[in-house]
């Protein structure tokens, strides 16, 4: 299947902060959390009220609040990406061996990550560009142990090629760990190693989709 | 009675040989221990791999014992600093790159005496299959790190991984007492723990010494039995780094 | 807002199955769940597969399970209770016997996503070399545990023993939060942590519900992620346990 | 080499508690220490005011004390047999996880055990006499980590035959562990798998040793 790049400027998806409101929603109360850098940071400000989501962060918090606020930073109280960070009430300390038997072992409810590229079958890249600076954090502990692995991304990359592929060709994250897939376009499950497309977003047709989409998929909208 | 307090950390840590693996604790600047790593240096040890989350975004720290070229290896998760990278492709240091759980539980299985564990995390990547490059010499790849042992285990690929037992761990912690009792603040605890039992000579820097018993039985942290000397650090941290942390932003 | 207290711990615990598997904190009866063991008798739940240090010395806490018939198999370190050893000689329970480290590092391990490791511990013995009576059948040797994967490394040989997730897991705790943060006293800690690490659904019974906030976040023992329901103990630990230590010696 | 059984009612060597004192003498300032039952619970009666040994109880105790008298009892507070102790200030409690990392990993100095048999080499049986109920506890743990493991026990069993032996025949606690054993009669070092004759116990000759003694053992006498 070919993409259609000069289609994807005539479609106007979700915003970025969009994709994490539309994301927001999924989250079901008492769930803990874990967020990756990117569009997943903009998840904590659209969460319902009446929910509450605990937030994990690779570093060995539980329980991790927003920003203090100027001139209230700690030093000993930062998030997986080194910024200052608040504590809820009732948050837990934990040590990185520890912190990664939570992801490791299951305790996760969902990790949202950022990708490069999501396969047809669940597939995710989002460690490694070639020929750049390599670095993993804890991006292959994380989709190997929690069990719902949530992507937010652009449908499409700057050049207009599709992020949703048959096969990934940058190096791989984990292999069939993705479960869900929010774009600026659509929402996608996968299930049982093949891809759903669930939801349009708003003002997008299932065919602006298939347009933009090089992966294959199953029409599965919520009616 | 024991006593691991020592009061000169430059006379405490000539022990360390150049060429030694070294344990350090630490995420980002947060935990970090500073005072024992401007000592290594000080003391001009070289030619030494550092087991570190992350080599720093600056030239403190880790960054600093790489810019001064006393690093042979790093093995890290997340080594941030583009000088670091610099000298990898240069072919002037080895960079051993493993996901951030499996080098908290590699620390941890080595210091508690576990040769070697299966994890699900990074199977069938290029992290573990043979393919990503160690070293480079002219800018092109001359090793790779070796293929690691995968098996299917309850249905799913697992690599197997060895415990890592370095010749030398450091720490940093908010408090120590005189049996090396350590307690932690707030994420700043990160790898220190593990980074210390992994060492079969651990060093603690700390901003506070405290008296036998300060430290109530079940507010230990990290139990003293895996630290051997205990020094203070360079200077206290301020109570508020908000410029560092601007510098910190990636 | 999350909170994991139940009031009813019959009502809480009937999500138990017959022929669950069920990791148990506790050291003899030190740090033991008791109201969660005799719910679990009340409920009559049986066929169990119980993983614990000890079965105890009495017909209190996995002494009466055993003693009621309820416990098809125990992996244990050191079961004491003589009434076991009559069941397990008559064929009527299987022994998964393996060292105590191994058994504490295989629920740690269960939890954490470790799916097996290698461990010097028992190598060459009984408990590694295949030999071992798993079960018996009219006093003769009926099944045997299975021989363990052995391989050298570092020059010496180690087993490989696999991670334990159980079905549930039960923990006793001096404290909870309502988000499940536990904090225990003294060596009642032992088992429990890797206990509820092990669980699929962990259960914790405490002796006090504090507030969320009352265990500062450095004090916690066990983070509340590792926990699904905390219940009450069914009656206050006395002060002062003399009497019971009494009938502990062995 | 056969073992005169006669002639062990015509030697009288240490008492155990004099067993347990003259290991003591050999615990160095800062040690920190397993002691298992039997023999080796008497050590702490022994040593030295001027020397700080830390006691280690598996069940996660570090800085073990005594009892803490009648009355002051806390059942929170059990060592490894199950027994009220106190602590000593400066003490530490860890989890079972950690209180088997402390020992796998090598960070205690020495375990002291009581013994069915060691051969000549340094294997030992203690956990497991057949026909009897099976338990193992922690010894197989702490023979495999720790660096020194002494063994105290009585020269010979009851029915006057060596406990010193060529080879175990009582199952196998751990091969090649057993660096010292301390007996009623002497004092064997083991080093490289060969044993060593180091001190005999006061009216005790070497000759007594050699005709209670069926391992082979090379006189290595402390002058």
């Amino acid at each position: 299947m070919t993409v259609n790049a000069v289609a994807a400027a005539t479609v106007i998806g979700r915003s970025r902060d969009d994709i994490a409101r539309r994301l927001a929603e999924d989250l079901v109360d008492g769930y803990t959390v874990n967020l990756g850098v990117g569009i997943p940071l903009a998840v904590p400000n659209f969460l319902p009220d009446d929910r509450e989501i605990s937030l994990h962060a690779e570093n060995g918090i539980l329980g991790m609040g927003p920003h203090p606020g100027f001139g209230l930073e700690d030093p000993d109280l930062t998030d997986a990406g080194k910024q200052p960070v608040s504590l809820k009430v009732g948050a837990a300390i934990v040590d990185s061996a520890t912190s990664f038997a939570i992801v490791r072992g299951g305790h996760l409810d969902v990790t949202v990550l950022g990708a490069l590229q999501v396969s047809e079958v669940g597939d995710l890249s989002n460690w490694y560009v070639p020929g750049r600076n390599p670095a993993v954090g804890g991006a292959m502990d994380l989709v190997a142990g929690t069990p719902e692995v949530w992507v937010c991304m652009e449908h499409v990359d700057r050049k207009g090629i599709s992020k949703l592929v048959p096969q990934c060709t940058f190096p791989v994250t984990g292999f069939r760990v993705v479960t869900r897939i929010y774009t600026d376009l659509a929402v996608f499950y996968v299930v049982d190693g093949r891809l759903l497309l669930k939801e349009c977003a708003p003002g997008v047709s299932p065919a602006d989709v298939r347009n933009r989409t090089a992966a294959a998929y199953t029409e599965d909208l919520f009616l | 009675m024991i006593n691991k307090f020592r009061p000169d950390v430059m006379e405490s840590l000539d022990v360390v040989w150049s060429g030694a693996s070294i344990a350090i604790g630490g995420f980002g600047s947060s935990g970090r221990p500073d005072a024992l790593l401007n000592a290594l240096c000080d003391l001009d040890r070289r030619d030494l791999h550092v087991i570190v989350n992350n080599v720093g975004h600056d030239f403190t720290g880790v960054g600093r014992l790489v810019m001064e070229g006393r690093v042979r290896r790093v093995t890290a998760s997340f080594p941030i600093l583009q000088e670091f990278y610099d000298a990898y492709f240069a072919g002037k240091i080895e960079l051993e790159l493993i996901p951030q759980g499996t080098l908290a539980e590699r620390l941890r299985a080595g210091g508690s005496g576990i040769a070697a564990f299966f994890t699900p995390s990074g199977a069938g990547t290029m992290l573990a299959d043979g393919s990503f490059p160690l070293s480079y010499r002219d800018h092109e790849v001359a090793t790779r790190l070796s293929a690691k042992e995968t098996r299917e285990i309850n249905g799913r690929p697992h690599v197997l991984e060895q415990g890592i037992i370095a010749d030398f761990g450091f720490a940093k912690a908010q408090k120590a007492d005189p049996k090396g009792n350590l307690r932690f603040h707030l994420s700043a605890r990160n790898f220190n723990p593990v980074a210390a039992m992994s060492g079969r000579t651990t060093f603690a820097e700390v901003e506070q010494l405290v008296e036998a018993g300060d430290i109530g039985p079940d507010d230990v942290h990290l139990a003293g039995v895996f630290v051997d000397h205990v020094v203070m650090t360079a200077a206290p941290e301020p109570a508020n780094l908000s410029g560092t942390m601007e510098k910190s932003v990636l």
